[in-house]
């Protein structure tokens, strides 16, 4: 059958090359899709703009390197931080004035918050891509045997797995991370209970933005290409991550990156044909899943008081 | 309180519309101005081609302030890469800013978005780099500067075929109209040159994705002799880069858009011994038109000049001569003369249009090399 | 008594636009007349989404997807037979419908309801959703929609899009059309379904309580939108004479988003107004987008893209210190228009003492 | 009299823990039935699982609707068992806040519309007629019980007393044959709390219904109802007429206790 020609006739050396490229495809989803789910976790909404986000950190690094000729290393630090400030910035701006607002004027105001971002970026350093500063070191290529991996594709699963235990420790370990479980239980017992809620919200940006950054440079490494609407397709897909392995789960989100991950390369693997719809696979993963556990994998079930 | 604010609001803007954004312009019918408009993508997707583009517009004008002893004034205007976008603009141009001639614009579907307007508004249109037949099939107010897709194609099919590939892959930008029609000329004319399976693959990719990886992992296996990839720039070179990586050696072919610095740029060392179709170089600058603006971009731009540039050079150059023939400021007379266009010598050697309004004009196959693009040949309509 | 008044005043009020609708047909620039074409069919589209979004407070974006359903319905049944063989150069038409053409009204209508057809579909599985859950799931159907019609080629032509669609820019069948969906959408939230949708939106629960079938209502909510969204989509198609997928990225739901915000969610004549704002204010603040000279001086501010920026930041400032934009829920009805007219200042005095 | 709600043995559970245990009702015409117990006893829940919010876990939940006939009803939507002529309130006000108090009201009538939403948007023949019918019920109703000058002020804006007031006249706009009640006297001062007891009876017999509700105020509990039903954890530790209950020793038990911890 035609159709099946894909599976057919795959050797081993082409497969085990797609899976190699699925998972570092995946750990990069899981990457930025870790800083979606928790800022969703806390604050239950969907941070729409945490896709631009990552889209201005690219352009940050650019401008660090490619510019000012500041060194990659010290550069990196420095996106780190300025991404963290943006995300406190967005914080304040569009998210802190409807704290108490109800939830689809929160999630509007995200929408544009996006909106303006894409727009910004395009005003400001036009609609013309720039290529992500290259980084020998980090782009060269690695032969094993007939596999071929691009040597940032093996640093992102480290660094996606460095990432997660450090929040899981602060998450669950540390005085801040304690507050942040309880506003995102319930923020008005949080704050009879004194935690200051505005701190503890803006911090939750700031690692969330962090977590972008990172993610940021290394997209911005293995895709090289910086455009104003570099990141709504990510911003998608690993919000789509994030839900698959259930929302405020972070564990989750890496779970679910690596679902999508490897399930777009594989669908294009094997069903050739396919190759077109790769973009939908993600969202009809995304409805199947909200369909039958709208929790998602590892999201816990909950029941409406009445 | 808010209501009232809401009811002013509603009237400034309204009021806005009816003198700001139509009136900006009182002097629309000043007797010792020719207005020229010009409809580009300087926002979005496309913006860097109609930068490319406006530059060798603003260049003409520059060297051509003048015809029929009046000032010829541009007026430009963003068509944000998007099509109701584009449609308003024209007729903005048209109606508002009252041009005689239309140059524009860098995309085909955007230039076939304006299409009906300036049809129906009797307005000739020409089309910068639109390569898309559609756009000048059946309009008669539409014509172009640039060689069409079929005649691009082939040309590619041919010198695959003569650098001896025998099985081709084709990966296509499946969302831009531009990608899907030449993949489509090159597979035809390939296939009639190298036999019915000669095209061995065509994978489909979609306009803002980065990862290519799985349709490459697949095509490696079938190891092409060559890879047809039309497509955006940045695609283009983010998806040779990836090949690359996986150690795809076959040649990559492709379509005039490529010849912007960003290709280069993004893809970096990856890119080199391309080869792609386009209008112009320097090797074949014959014309005395070409030295003049081969100088004048280097003294106004610094760097070369792209073949995207010239091209728009030579429309804004036909529409000079059209209405210089036309002797008059009278746009209905102005199609009839830039129909009759024939060996009006541009920048990209001498242009004569046929009767669908499309110009009669060889290709240019350029490469990279040492990160610049270099001329390789040059292939004549037969 | 005063329902009759109110009906006397509106038909007046019908033919009054519609006669203007005539005037500027016959007698405006083609320019104007497309502003005018776009703000009644985006004012079709904000209604349409005001029905789910403001009406029954489902927070759903998936009106880009309906709308290329309509869209390419439209192109694809008005496009004259003959020229079909040019358009679809590149992969010829299915032969199931290369034989049909339609009326464009005809082509309208099924447009509208093959949208509401695929929006019973999806309501299926995703209208059990709440809140942001509906919103990423609307707008991942409205993407699906249209990775598909870029790849059906023979059907849609791909990519390559359909072009010599009969153009239709008659603004006074735009106008009519309009006014059809205005009067329907109207009459239809003021009837007893109308107040079912709203109960949904403020008590989920209560209104179950109140025998009100959530799923049944949200799903006819969200089909009717559909339809309206169709139409519009096809009116826009028509309007432009060419469609491709590229013009149905999820983004193009913002625009009418904006719209209801604006206008305020909920309320019908808030779209209204809100459409005719956004519009016509897009078109003024193109002004920002031209290079702007005082005494002589460029002004490096204003170049292409400032203009999108206003746009967004426009959005921005409307939800957050204008959450409940210009209307609210209220409507703009005749007694207040009447009560207005006779005392304006007063007028609004009491309003700003209500709110 | 003939029964017209029975539960048989239903059971409601939470993960591990039982928030219902073997609860047996029998509820007859024309009664007024309370059901009390100290917090967290599993009152509201017995309610869920009646009017479908809940499933029960095990059980049957049985109603004879008005032709005499016996339908099981358990997990039954809760919309459906609207229909059936089932109407509740809810513990903490469940009005439809934004909408004025004439809507909250006629809301309540579109379980009663026949026609589709086709003749509703035309505003055709049929449908008008239906909505008069409604409208002229509304008022009548609204007129009743005094809430008719204020018909147009929102729903959030009146006073508690009257919030709650509405919410029964709302559940009373379905045209129910059994009604239950979840607290209505909560938070009410005894001023508000005799107009209500008053309220209840008078509705009861206007309208000829069976109450069914959950009270903590045991003054009015004691004065309007005819039997009374007891749950503690889950169980039922009493019924009967209130005079018994007053002095059943488990039930004083139960309170005292809470009391003490309390």
């Amino acid at each position: 059958m035609e159709f099946f020609q894909g599976l057919l006739n795959m050797s081993g050396a082409s497969f085990a090359q797609h899976m190699v490229n699925g998972i570092s495809l995946g750990s990069l989803y899981a990457l930025i899709a870790i800083g979606y789910t928790m800022v969703y976790g806390i604050l239950l909404m969907i941070n729409f703009a945490h896709g631009d986000i990552v889209m201005m950190a690219c352009y940050f690094a650019y401008f660090g390197i490619t510019i000012f000729h500041v060194p990659w290393y010290f550069t990196f630090i420095g996106v780190i931080v300025a991404t963290a400030l943006l995300g406190a910035v967005i914080e304040r701006m569009a998210y802190r004035p409807l704290r108490d607002a109800p939830k689809n004027s929160v999630l509007i105001s995200a929408i544009g918050a996006s909106f303006l971002l894409e727009n910004l970026a395009n005003y400001l350093f036009s609609g013309r891509p720039m290529s992500f500063p290259d980084i020998p070191l980090l782009s060269q290529n690695i032969a094993v045997g007939s596999i071929k991996i691009q040597a940032i594709s093996l640093v992102i699963p480290v660094i996606t797995v460095i990432s997660l235990l450090v929040l899981l420790h602060i998450v669950n370990h540390t005085k801040t991370g304690m507050a942040m479980r309880a506003v995102s239980k319930d923020y008005e017992i949080a704050r009879v209970m004194g935690i200051n809620i505005d701190n503890i919200i803006s911090m939750t940006f700031i690692i969330g933005s962090a977590l972008a950054a990172i993610g940021a440079i290394m997209w911005g490494i293995r895709y090289p290409g910086i455009t104003p609407y570099l990141g709504v397709m990510p911003g998608l897909k690993c919000f789509i991550a994030a839900v698959i392995g259930g929302i405020g789960n972070i564990k989750g989100a890496v779970l679910g990156g690596f679902i999508l991950g490897l399930g777009e390369i594989l669908i294009v693997a094997f069903f050739p044909e396919l190759s077109g719809y790769r973009d939908a696979f993600a969202f009809i993963v995304l409805i199947i899943i909200l369909f039958y556990r709208p929790t998602g994998i590892l999201g816990e079930r909950t029941t409406e008081k009445v | 309180m808010k209501k009232l604010m809401s009811v002013l609001l509603v009237s400034a803007l309204a009021v806005g519309v009816l003198t700001g954004c139509g009136g900006t312009k009182k002097d629309a019918e000043k007797s010792d101005v020719i207005k020229i408009g010009v409809f580009l993508p300087l926002t979005g997707d496309n913006a860097a081609g109609g930068e490319l583009e406006l530059r060798g517009i603003k260049l003409a004008n520059k060297l051509h302030p003048e015809v029929l002893g009046k000032k010829v004034e541009l007026v430009i205007a963003d068509n944000k890469s998007d099509k109701a976008e584009a449609a308003s603009v024209a007729a903005r141009l048209i109606e508002r800013d009252k041009v005689k001639v239309i140059l524009g614009s860098y995309g085909s579907s955007l230039s076939m978005a304006a299409g009906n307007i300036v049809k129906t508004s009797k307005v000739p249109a020409i089309g910068t780099s639109c390569t898309n037949p559609q756009v000048t099939a059946n309009n008669d107010y539409y014509f172009r500067a640039c060689f069409i897709d079929p005649f691009q194609g082939t040309v590619m099919a041919n010198y695959a075929f003569k650098n001896g590939a025998r099985k081709v892959a084709i990966i296509q930008e499946v969302s831009n109209d531009y990608a899907v029609g030449l993949a489509k000329f090159f597979k035809d004319a390939f296939i009639k040159l190298a036999g019915p399976d000669s095209v061995i693959e065509v994978a489909n990719y979609q306009t803002g994705d980065k990862d290519f990886s799985a349709i490459l992992t697949n095509i490696k296996a079938m190891n092409p002799d060559a890879i047809f990839a039309p497509g955006n720039f940045t695609e283009s070179a983010l998806l040779i880069k990836q090949a690359r990586q996986l150690g795809i050696t076959a040649p990559f072919l492709g379509g005039d858009t490529w010849e912007t610095q960003e290709f280069i740029s993004v893809g970096g060392a990856d890119v080199e011994g391309v080869a792609f179709s386009t209008a112009f170089d320097r090797e074949k600058a014959t014309t005395a038109e070409a030295k003049k603006f081969l100088d004048e971009y280097v003294k106004e731009y610094k760097g070369e000049p792209s073949a995207l540039s010239a091209l728009a050079y030579d429309a804004y150059l036909i529409a000079i001569d059209g209405i210089k023939r036309a002797n008059s400021t009278d746009s209905v007379k102005i199609r009839d003369a830039i129909a009759t266009t024939k060996d009006m010598e541009g920048v990209t050697g001498k242009t004569t249009l046929d009767k669908n309004g499309d110009p009669i004009k060889g290709a240019v196959i350029k490469t990279v090399k040492d990160g610049k693009f270099k001329y390789i040949d040059f292939v004549d309509v037969k | 008594m005063k329902n009759k008044r109110d009906l006397i005043l509106s038909a007046i009020l019908l033919i009054v636009l519609f006669c203007v609708s005539w005037f500027v047909n016959g007698e405006l620039d083609s320019y104007i007349r497309r502003i005018v074409n776009l703000c009644l069919i985006y004012a079709i589209i904000g209604l349409s989404m005001n029905v789910t979004n403001g009406f029954t407070g489902q927070f759903s974006l998936g009106q880009a997807g309906f709308m290329a359903i309509g869209a390419y319905t439209v192109g694809i049944f008005t496009v004259p037979v003959e020229l079909r063989a040019n358009v679809f150069y590149a992969v010829p038409m299915n032969p199931l419908i290369a034989g049909i053409q339609m009326p464009v009204w005809l082509a309208l209508i099924v447009g509208g309801l093959l949208a509401a057809l695929v929006a019973f579909l999806i309501g299926t599985p995703v209208l059990r959703l709440r809140g942001d859950y509906l919103a990423i799931a609307t707008l991942g159907f409205s993407e699906i929609i249209r990775i598909c019609i870029t790849n059906a080629s023979s059907f849609t032509n791909g990519a390559l899009g359909i072009k010599d669609i009969p153009p239709l820019n008659d603004v006074r069948y735009i106008f009519v059309v309009t006014a059809i969906t205005f009067a329907f959408i109207a009459a239809l939230i003021n009837s007893s379904y109308g107040r079912a949708f709203k109960a949904i939106r403020e008590d989920e629960i209560a209104a179950e309580a109140m025998g009100i079938n959530l799923y049944k209502h949200k799903c006819l909510a969200f089909m009717i939108s559909a339809f309206f969204a169709g139409i519009g989509g096809g009116l826009y198609g028509a309007l432009l004479g060419t469609v491709d997928p590229k013009n149905f990225l999820f983004t193009l739901t913002y625009n009418f988003l904006l719209i209801i915000v604006l206008g305020g969610m909920g309320s019908i004549t808030g779209s209204m107004l809100g459409a005719v704002i956004v519009t016509a204010g897009l078109e003024y603040l193109r002004i920002f987008d031209e290079p702007l000279e005082i005494f002589g001086t460029m002004i490096p501010l204003f170049r292409p893209g400032l203009r999108m920026v206003m746009f967004s930041a426009l959005l921005m400032a409307c939800v957050l210190f204008w959450r409940h934009g210009i209307m609210g829920t209220r409507e703009i009805t005749w007694s207040k228009l009447i009560a207005f007219c006779k005392n304006p200042l007063g007028f609004f005095k009491r309003k700003g003492a209500s709110q | 009299m003939s029964s017209i709600l029975k539960t048989n043995a239903v059971t409601m559970q939470f993960g591990g823990v039982t928030a219902v245990n073997n609860l047996e009702l029998e509820i007859n015409e024309h009664e007024i039935v309370a059901l009390i117990g100290p917090n967290g006893a599993g009152k509201t829940t017995a309610f869920n699982m009646i009017t479908g919010v809940y499933t029960p876990t095990k059980g049957t939940v049985v109603y004879t609707d008005k032709n005499g006939k016996e339908c099981d009803i358990t997990g039954m939507k809760l919309s459906e068992i609207a229909k059936i002529g089932i109407a509740r309130t809810f513990q903490n006000i469940r009005l439809f806040k934004d909408l004025t108090v004439y809507e909250n009201v006629i809301i309540a009538k579109h379980l009663h519309i026949k026609s589709d939403f086709m003749s509703a948007a035309l505003h055709l023949p049929w449908y008008n007629a239906e909505q008069s019918k409604a409208e002229i019920e509304v008022e009548a109703l609204l007129r009743k019980v005094d809430l008719w000058d204020m018909r147009e002020e929102k729903a959030s804006s009146l006073p508690y007393g009257k919030q709650r007031r509405l919410e029964i006249v709302r559940a009373l706009a379905t045209e129910p044959r059994l009604l239950l009640l979840d607290e209505p006297a909560a938070g009410m001062n005894p001023k508000e709390t005799e107009e209500l007891t008053s309220f209840i009876k008078e509705i009861r017999d206007e309208y000829n219904l069976t109450i069914f509700m959950i009270e903590h105020h045991m003054g009015l509990v004691m004065e309007i109802s005819d039997r009374i039903y007891v749950l503690d954890f889950g169980e039922t530790i009493a019924k009967g007429i209130p005079s018994e209950i007053q002095n059943n020793q488990r039930v004083i038990e139960a309170y005292l206790g809470v009391d003490e911890d309390a």
